[in-house]
Parts: C-alpha cells; structure tokens; sequence
C-alpha cells in the first residue's frame, strides 16, 4: 500500500557538512515502511523544480516518525534543506521492493558508501535481530551515523578517502581485507555505481550473495513513467522504482 | 447542496462520465495508481503508447528535469498490443472504466494492423499517436505532414468502427491545417498536444542528459503553448477536442475548456499528484456547482476573445 | 590567479568582446539598464525591435506570467528607426559598446528601406525580426516559410554591407530548412529562439489575459526546446550561432555553447535580475579560467551526443 | 538611482484579514525612496513565479527600514506571506515617480481604498508637514493602518462596505459629503480603478487637482519591457512603472 501524506517535519538539521536529517511525522507511511523502500517528496507547492525528489528511508522510529538522511547536491535537497520544523511536506511512500530481511543467523556485511549509508541504518537495526551484522561504512572526509550503527552491528569498520577517520581509503578495500578473515553469508550494499560494481564483483568471486540498492533518475517512484527502466543481465527490464530499487548484484548490469 | 451537474460528454461514439482522461504513458496501465485512487471513476484510462510487438524503449537515462517541465524519452517502452489485450485490458474493463488505447507504429500498415486488432476487443477507443517524437521511424513525420495525416487517418478509419481519436503533434508550423485534415479523414476527436521537442545537456560531461540526446517537454511549461493550439484547432473542427499539456489544477482545466477542449487529459501532473485525476473530478463538479454551470457544455469554448 | 580567458569572438564583420548579448525588446535602448550595469560592458546591445514608422504596439494588458515563463504581446511599439539613429544610438555608441538593429517590416521592401537606412549609420548590425507572432502582417508568415526566408534574406542582404543577422521563429516544423535558408541568402549570422505563440485565460472573465489573445513566450519554461533547436541548427549552417530562449544562469549559457551557439542573448532573465548580463560575463570568464578552458571556440558546439 | 539589494526581512506579519505588513532592512534603496514608489520583490529563487512582484512603499524609516503592507491574491503574495524574519529576499528599486510632494501650505485629501491605502502612508506623513491633510480610507470590511494616519493628518475619514466601521459605503461617498463642506487644492488617491475613475470625476467636477497612483501589469518594472504602456488622453503612451505609476487624473484613460 502506498500513500500521498502530507507530513510535519519535526526535525531538519545538518549533520556534517551537505548531509542532512529530516525527522517526518506520518501517520500512513510509516506503518507500512521496511528498510530499503524510499519516498518522493516534493520540496515545495510551484512548478519549479517540478518533480519530487527521491529519499530513501532511513529509519523507522516507534513514535510513527520516519527519519531521512540526505545530501544537498541541487536544487531540490537545497529547498529542502532550508524547510523549518513544524512545516508540512507532501511525501509519497513507501515505494520500492526494499531489502530481502527474510533471514535468519547469517553473517551479514553491511556496506555503504556516502550518503548510500543512510538507507542500511534500518536495515541493519531490521536484521540484527536473527542474524551477525559487520558494517562497513566508507566516507569521503566527515563520517556520520557510525554511532548508530555500532549499536546493532557486532563490528563498525569505518573507512575515509582523506584518512581522517578510520581505514584510509576505499571502503571495498577495508571490506575485501575483513574478507580474508571472516566468511560472509550476504552483503547488502548501498552507495556510488562504482562502488556497487565492486562490491557485486567481490561478491561473485567469493561466492556471496549480495542485494545493491541502485539510484536512477526518476520521475514518478511509483511504476507509471517508465524513466527508471534499466536492462538486466537476462535481457529483461526492470524498473528501478518499483522492481528495486534493491536488485540481486548479479541481475545487474553495470557496465551499461 | 444536493445540486448536480452534468460533466457527461460524448467522443465519437463513448459516453464518457466526465471530462478527465489520463494522458498516455503517464499512468501506465491503470494499476500502478489502484493505491491512490479509484481509477473506476476517471472519464477515461488512456493507456500507455503500445506498438504491434512489444519494445523495450530507449536506453536510460530517459528523464530529465527542465523549469516547470520535464523532458522524456522513453521510447515507447510497451509490452505490445496482444499483451494489453490479453493482460491489461480484462483488468481494466472489470474496473468499469472507459479504456482508450494509444497507439503507434512505423508504418501506417502497422497502425491499421493494431486497429483491426483492438477493434475486435473491449477497449473502447483508439488514440492514434502520430506525433511521438522519439521513435525515428513512424513518430515526427506522419504527425508534421498534413498529406500524411489525412492519409494515415482515414487508412485506419477503414479498420476501425469504434471511437478514432487523432493525437497532434505540436512541433509543427501550422496546427490548424494538420487538425483539418485528420477531421476529414474521420477522426471522431482530436487530442492534443504531444511533447515538444526539446534538449538539456550535462555541463560537466557536456552530454546529453538524455541518452537519446532529445526527447519530449511536457508539464506546466508547455501550458501556455497547448491551451493556444487546442484554441486555434477549435476554430477550424466540428469534432471534440481532448485538450492536454501541463494540466496540474482546476484552472487550467477551466481554461483548456474555455479554449475549446471537451475533455482534457493529465499527463505529467499525475507523476507530482498520483491521486490528481480524481481531485480533479470533485473540484470540476464543485466549480459547476457553485458557479451554477449546469453542464460542462456552458463552459467548452465559451472564452469570450478580444 | 592572472590568468585570462578569450571571450571574443566574429560575427560576420563584427567582433565582439564578449558573446552576452540582449535579447530584443528586453533591454529598451539600454538606458534603462544604466542604474544597474555598465552597458559598455556587454558584447552587444540589442535594441527593441524597430519599425520603419513609430509604433504604439498593441492594448494592454500585454503581459501574463506563466509557469516558469511569461507572455508578452507588446506588438512592437517602438519610436520607429529614425527616431533610433537620431535619439538611442549616439547615447550607445558613446558608451562604446556595439550595437544591433533589430528591425521587423511589414513587407520586404520595408526591410529593405530599414536595411539601407541603417547601412549609412554608426549602428554595427542588424538582427532582422521575421518571426515576432504578435504583429498580424510580416510577422509570423515571413519566418515560418523557408522560401519567403531565403527571399527576404537576399533582398535585405542587397542593400546591407555591415553583418547581417536572421532571428528565427521556433513556431515551425522544420527549423533547420529555415536555417539553411537564411544562411543562402547571405546572413552572417542566425539567432534563435524568438518567443513561441502560446495563450493563457482568465478563468473569472473567461478572457484570454492578453489583449491581443496571443502572445509569445519566453524564459526558462522555453530553454529545452530553444536548446534544441539551436543544436539542430548548428548541425546544417556554417555561420555563427546566437542562442537565446529561457537564460538566466552561467550553466545555461555553457549549455547554449555546447550545443552549437557561438554568442548568447539574455531576454526575460534581465526582467527579473536587471544586471545579470553583466554577472554572467564574469562568471562564463571564471569559468573559463577555473576549468582552463583558453577561449569560447573550446566549448562551441562541443556537446558530445550520444 | 535603483539598486538590487539583498534586503533582510525584519517583520513579516498579518496585520488584518489577508493583509500583512513587511519589514526590510535595506542600506541602498531607502535611501533613494520617495513617497509613492514602488519596489519589485523576488519571492523566492526559483523560475516560479517567474516575475518579481510590484509592492508600493508604505513607510520609509529612520533606521534604514522599509514597510510595505501587501495583500495575498495569488501564487506570489503567498509565498511572500511565508518568508520569516531574518530570511532575506532580493527587492530592486526603488522604482517609479512617487507622488508630487513639493507642495506648501495646500488643503490636501488623501483617499485611498483597500490596499491602495498604504502607499499613502509616507505620503501623508511627508506632506502634513507644510500642507494640511485630511484622509479618507476605505475598507471591506476590516480596517487597519487608521492609527497611522491619524498622527498625520488634521481629519481621518473611515468607510466600510459593510458598515463594520466608520461610516457604511464607499469612501468616493464619503468623499463627496464632505466636499460639500470642506474646499480641497489637491487630491492624492490610489486604489482599485473604479475608485480612481470616480474621484477622477469628482475631482474634474469641482475642479481640484488630482494625481492618482495607478496598478499595471508588469515584467520589469523598470522601463524595458514595455508591458506597462498605457494610452494617455492626450494620445500618448506612458509607461506605469516609470513615467507613473502617478499621473494626474485628468491625463489618464479610465474607460478603456
Ligand atoms: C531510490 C532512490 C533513493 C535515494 N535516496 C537518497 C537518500 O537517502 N539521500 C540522498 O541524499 N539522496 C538520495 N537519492 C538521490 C536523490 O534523489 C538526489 O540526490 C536528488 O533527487 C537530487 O535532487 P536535487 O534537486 O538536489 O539535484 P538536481 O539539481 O536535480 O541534480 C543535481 C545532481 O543530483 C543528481 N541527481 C538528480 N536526481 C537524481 C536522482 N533521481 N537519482 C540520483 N541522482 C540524482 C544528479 O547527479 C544531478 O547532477 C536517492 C535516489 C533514488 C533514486
Ligand atoms: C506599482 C504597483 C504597486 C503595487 N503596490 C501594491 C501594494 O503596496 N500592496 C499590494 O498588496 N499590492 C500592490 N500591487 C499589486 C501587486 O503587485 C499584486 O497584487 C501582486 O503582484 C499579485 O501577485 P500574486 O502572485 O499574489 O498574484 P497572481 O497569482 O499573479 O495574480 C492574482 C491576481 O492578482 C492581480 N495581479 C497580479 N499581478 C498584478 C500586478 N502586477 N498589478 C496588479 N494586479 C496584479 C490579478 O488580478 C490576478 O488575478 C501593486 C501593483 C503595482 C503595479
Ligand atoms: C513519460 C511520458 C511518456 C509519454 N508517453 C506517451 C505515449 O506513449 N504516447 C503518447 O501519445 N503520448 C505520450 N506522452 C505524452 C503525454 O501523453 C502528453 O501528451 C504530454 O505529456 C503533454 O501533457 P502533460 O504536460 O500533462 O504531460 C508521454 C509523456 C510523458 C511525460
Ligand atoms: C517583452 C518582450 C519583448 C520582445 N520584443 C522583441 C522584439 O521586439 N524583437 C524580437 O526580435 N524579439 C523580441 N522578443 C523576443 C526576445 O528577444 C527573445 O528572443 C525571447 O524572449 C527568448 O529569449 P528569453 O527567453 O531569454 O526571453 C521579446 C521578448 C519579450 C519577453
Ligand atoms: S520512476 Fe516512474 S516508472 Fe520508475
Ligand atoms: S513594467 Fe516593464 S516597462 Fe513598465
């Protein structure tokens, strides 16, 4: 079931440098959410800029909140970026498969890349229960929502491009060392297109199976304009927004 | 109030309920809205632009965001007309809702092959979309000569006993002439306009933001040059017009009515507002309601020109 | 940072400093820009579209906004050639910057007459205006005819020694034809987008909000298909390319440029921030500067289509 | 001289019905700002709305303050309604003729109807000095600025349509009563058209000077689009936003 909701932001603050986290009060949405789904929002009542913006969700908290975390990279998470607590926002959602959570006491590798670290929080908190999460965080320069995740993951691996925090350099590399000593039975993966294509390669030479959440640019989120499609591996079409945005890493062609 | 008022309307020969259609390929097959609305209670599905075999569109990416509009070039994406009929159509028709199905082909051989097909199934109209400019073949040529869409038009009104709509490009110099000669060669109804031509280039990777390095403006942009063509087309034809492009509010569906549109259809708006037909709907009857218009009759082409 | 960029460029017999120019009828005769920039700055004036007569245009209102984008119907009210040369033009060229006739006739022997007026004074161009929609004689029906283009060119081109400059009309099928047309004819340059017809109602008086009915349309709304066009163009002429339709930023400059525009003019944009021209001289120089781009020539037409 | 200016909204607040009062803080254009002119005002940063909106100056202050009374019709005006203070919004002007204030020891009526009242403001305040000034306002319904002008002026005048306040009718009548009493040198009027046209005639009847501040369609504002044109009586065509938007009554078409 989806919805149109218009909802109360309760919180919009920066929380290091263009990433930010929106706390949204819903009464719809929120009950039917899982981890891996997103909303559309539309930053604001013109025509310009004309479409909603894609967010996925970040966690699904007890008091019928749900919490975003995004980056300011235009126009949209710009506005967005500037709406006050107590205003209101229209939102559709929740849209998208989500992650595969049917699972039980498997070892687990989180990975995320950038703000592709957002959408795993719930998951990881979703899994925890029955299984051992590792989480493997990569981040330019500022880190954030490691605290968070320590909670429920048995290990935090903490990786930045500037080395000013944890592991210097790519998160896949950090993943591909614990791999040496440590057997996964999953990953989840969300991030850069590239860093998804490594992973899925990762994943294929070590034999794990691995769900990446992919990104593309959409116009509805909910099936009807077909701007997501993208070919799989067997030839056949897939729509981002609502076949995915999580996909099997081998269904997904990423050399396209 | 227990006031009504008529919102009925006859195209060729459908009674439509009111005046609200979906515009094709924005509101796929229907079902990918069941969460929001009651698509029973549109005027019309007009569902997403379907070939003879089934393509699979043009390469990704296909959106890109323009002021107040966006471009597209999904390139017809469909699963071709025999799965419509045999997996959507049913699914539509048990809804109780008028269906009209768009369709295009490469030549207009195709075109009369997919109408005699569709003539003998439920679906209650044709739109015929000569206008799409994302396929090479088929798309912009037969919708921008007038010989050719007179010709087309009445080709596949030989193949078809049902409501034949003809759907306008507007990437042409003269609409009027074009909107002519599709009444003469027996379109029950116009529709119009299709997306414009248009192009948005990366400054980074200085590509095309779209794969197909062109594609079709649509949304509120295009109003202003929509709500012109359905005037001046209403001038020249007898036969009702569907009035689209960048339709999000009752006043804009006050206004394509004024100008001369019977029905109207929403496209780009449903993406923003999955649930914007049926707000729509009520806000109509409203407007009539309290404005004391009994029918939508007393408004369509009732603008009073300078 | 000391390093420069190369701005200039040729257009015909005219070099120009920078390739920000004004859009026609946007920029009055300059001085009303002087509280705000330093017109001496820009790469050239374009004056208000000029009639061979004073013109006092078409009845109010002539304005209405529209999603992303605005009408106008002003119908060339303009204090008629003579008046320019005498009263505007010693005021620009004292200021030293360059300067473009835009002229519109109503027939082409009063092109002709505006041509050889203007050859005999200090003007630099002339930008000849066949595709304004809103005067009912010499306006849409010059443009929109590749042959009447190619005519009027040539005949205009006889009596004109200095850079000829042909603004197309995007109201067309085909604006390559029209393009190649101008090009024949000897212009030494075409600018492209003049506004697109479009129309807006007020729903309360059931009247259209313009006087004049319609009117053409302009601003950010109109960029994708102004960008389109001028790439289409870009493809069939040999001559320089002044892209205009819906700038207002640095990003959409680059993005006439890579599509095949050689200069760029700023119409609507003025309107709402009076001294963007000159803002975005500066920035397009930093640009070129910060991402070592050495002159314009680097980025003209060097989209990378798919 | 004009200026664009970066202004830092001070107030912004409902004064009556949809009626709201906005404070800027402005170093350039209050400076230059004469009773009368206007100001164009960019709601927002995006392309819709497209156009900056005409807002007459109401009050110029000492501490480089700006007031404008605004009332919501549209798309704009709304939005402008929702700025909040410390927010700052982009205003070019200051922009027209203004009032002819360069008068002395004159009996002067000042008559404005709805929200043509508050251009009027500054006006009274400015002229009262060297002339005598009796105002007459007119409202719907509810009444707001008529404290201001009574510091001003020897009488102020009050009508409403629905007899909420003040005498019950429109101020034209009003107007009327009390010309049958009191002799006038000059009227300043501004408000909806019908009201100008009708102290127009009042004012060619018995013969009193009259300048009328008028509303236009505009893009710019400024003098270069040319939307603003108007015919003139004596056949000429003037520009609102510069040449007006005060005229003299007897130069203006009303019945066009
Ligand atoms: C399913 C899904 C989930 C997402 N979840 C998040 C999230 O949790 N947090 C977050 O910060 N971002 C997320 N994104 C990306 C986010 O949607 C875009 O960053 C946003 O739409 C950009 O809008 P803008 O107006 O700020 O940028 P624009 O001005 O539109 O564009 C700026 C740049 O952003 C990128 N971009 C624009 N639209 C998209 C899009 N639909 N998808 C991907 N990239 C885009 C482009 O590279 C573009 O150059 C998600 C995207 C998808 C498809
Ligand atoms: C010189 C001048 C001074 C003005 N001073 C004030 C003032 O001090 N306070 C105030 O509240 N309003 C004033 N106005 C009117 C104000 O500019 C409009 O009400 C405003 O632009 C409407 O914008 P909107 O987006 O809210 O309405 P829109 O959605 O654009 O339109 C809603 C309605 O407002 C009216 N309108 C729109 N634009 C204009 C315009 N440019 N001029 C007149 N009416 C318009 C139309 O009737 C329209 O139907 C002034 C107008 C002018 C020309
Ligand atoms: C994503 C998308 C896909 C479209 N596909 C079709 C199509 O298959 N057939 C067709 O005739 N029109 C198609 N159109 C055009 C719309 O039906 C409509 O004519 C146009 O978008 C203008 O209306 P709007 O501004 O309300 O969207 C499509 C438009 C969009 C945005
Ligand atoms: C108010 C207005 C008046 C215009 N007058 C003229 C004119 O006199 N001659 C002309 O060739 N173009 C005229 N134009 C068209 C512009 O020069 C330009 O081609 C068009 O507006 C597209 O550019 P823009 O979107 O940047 O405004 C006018 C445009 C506007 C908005
Ligand atoms: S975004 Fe519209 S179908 Fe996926
Ligand atoms: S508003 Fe542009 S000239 Fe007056």
């Amino acid at each position: 079931m989806k919805f149109i909701e218009k909802c109360i932001v309760k919180q919009n603050k920066k929380i290091v440098e263009n990433i930010y986290m929106m706390e949204l009060e819903s009464s719809n949405i929120v009950t039917k959410s899982k981890p891996g789904q997103f909303i559309q929002i539309k930053v604001n009542a013109q025509n310009d800029p004309l479409l909603r913006r894609p967010i996925s969700i970040n966690e699904i908290k007890e008091d019928n909140r749900i919490v975003i975390y995004y980056k300011v990279v235009g126009k949209g998470t710009d506005i967005l970026s500037k709406i006050r607590e107590e205003d209101t926002i229209s939102l559709v959602g929740p849209l998208g498969n989500g992650f595969d959570t049917n699972i039980n006491n498997l070892n687990v590798a989180v990975i995320g890349g950038g703000i592709g670290i957002a959408p795993l929080y719930e998951l990881t908190k979703d899994i925890s229960k029955n299984n051992t999460v590792e989480a493997f965080l990569g981040f330019y320069n500022y880190t954030y929502l490691t605290d968070k995740f320590n909670k429920y993951s048995k290990e935090v691996y903490v990786s930045t491009v500037t080395g000013a925090e944890g592991y210097k350099g790519l998160v896949t590399d950090l993943f591909e060392k614990r791999l040496n000593k440590q057997k996964f039975d999953l990953i989840f993966a969300c991030g850069p297109k590239t860093m998804l294509k490594k992973i899925s390669d990762i994943a294929k030479k070590s034999n794990i199976k691995c769900q990446v959440s992919l990104e593309e640019r959409m116009a509805c989120g909910f099936g009807a304009c077909l701007g997501c499609s993208i070919e799989m591996t067997d030839g056949s079409i897939k729509k981002v927004c609502t076949d995915g945005p999580v996909f099997w890493s081998d269904e997904v062609k990423f050399d396209e | 109030m227990n006031r009504k008022a008529d919102l009925s309307l006859k195209i060729g020969k459908l009674y439509l309920d009111n005046p609200i259609m979906t515009g094709s390929g924005t509101f796929g097959f229907g079902r990918e809205y069941e969460d929001f609305i009651d698509i029973s209670k549109l005027g019309a599905v007009v569902v997403k632009g379907l070939t003879l075999e089934p393509r699979k569109g043009n390469k990704r990416p296909r959106i890109a965001e323009t002021p107040s509009g966006m471009l597209n070039s999904i390139g017809l994406e469909n699963p071709g007309v025999k799965h419509f009929i045999q997996e959507e159509l049913p699914y539509l028709k048990k809804k109780g809702v008028k269906v009209i199905a768009n369709i295009a082909g490469n030549t207009i051989e195709e075109y009369c092959k997919m109408a005699k097909i569709l003539n003998k199934t439920e679906c209650d109209a044709i739109e015929m979309n000569i206008s799409c400019p994302n396929v090479k073949k088929g798309g912009v040529a037969f919708g921008t000569d007038k010989d050719i869409v007179y010709k087309i038009t009445s080709e596949v009104r030989k193949c078809y006993d049902k409501t034949l709509i003809v759907k306008l490009s507007p990437n042409v110099t003269n609409i009027k002439e074009i909107a002519i000669n599709a009444e003469k060669g027996g379109a029950d109804s116009i529709s119009l306009i299709n997306t414009l031509l248009g192009m948005a280039i990366d400054i980074n990777t200085r590509r095309p933001k779209l794969k197909n390095n062109v594609g079709g403006l649509s949304g509120p942009a295009i109003k202003p040059i929509a709500l012109r063509m359905v005037w001046q087309v209403s001038q020249v034809v007898n036969i009702p017009i569907i009035g689209m492009g960048g339709i999000t509010s009752l006043e804009d569906i006050i206004e394509f009515m004024l100008a001369g549109a019977n029905a109207v259809a929403i496209g780009t708006g449903n993406f923003i507002n999955p649930a914007i037909t049926i707000e729509l709907i009520e806000e109509l009857e409203s407007y009539l309601i309290n404005n004391e218009i009994n029918s939508i009759n007393e408004l369509v082409g009732k603008i009073r020109t300078y």
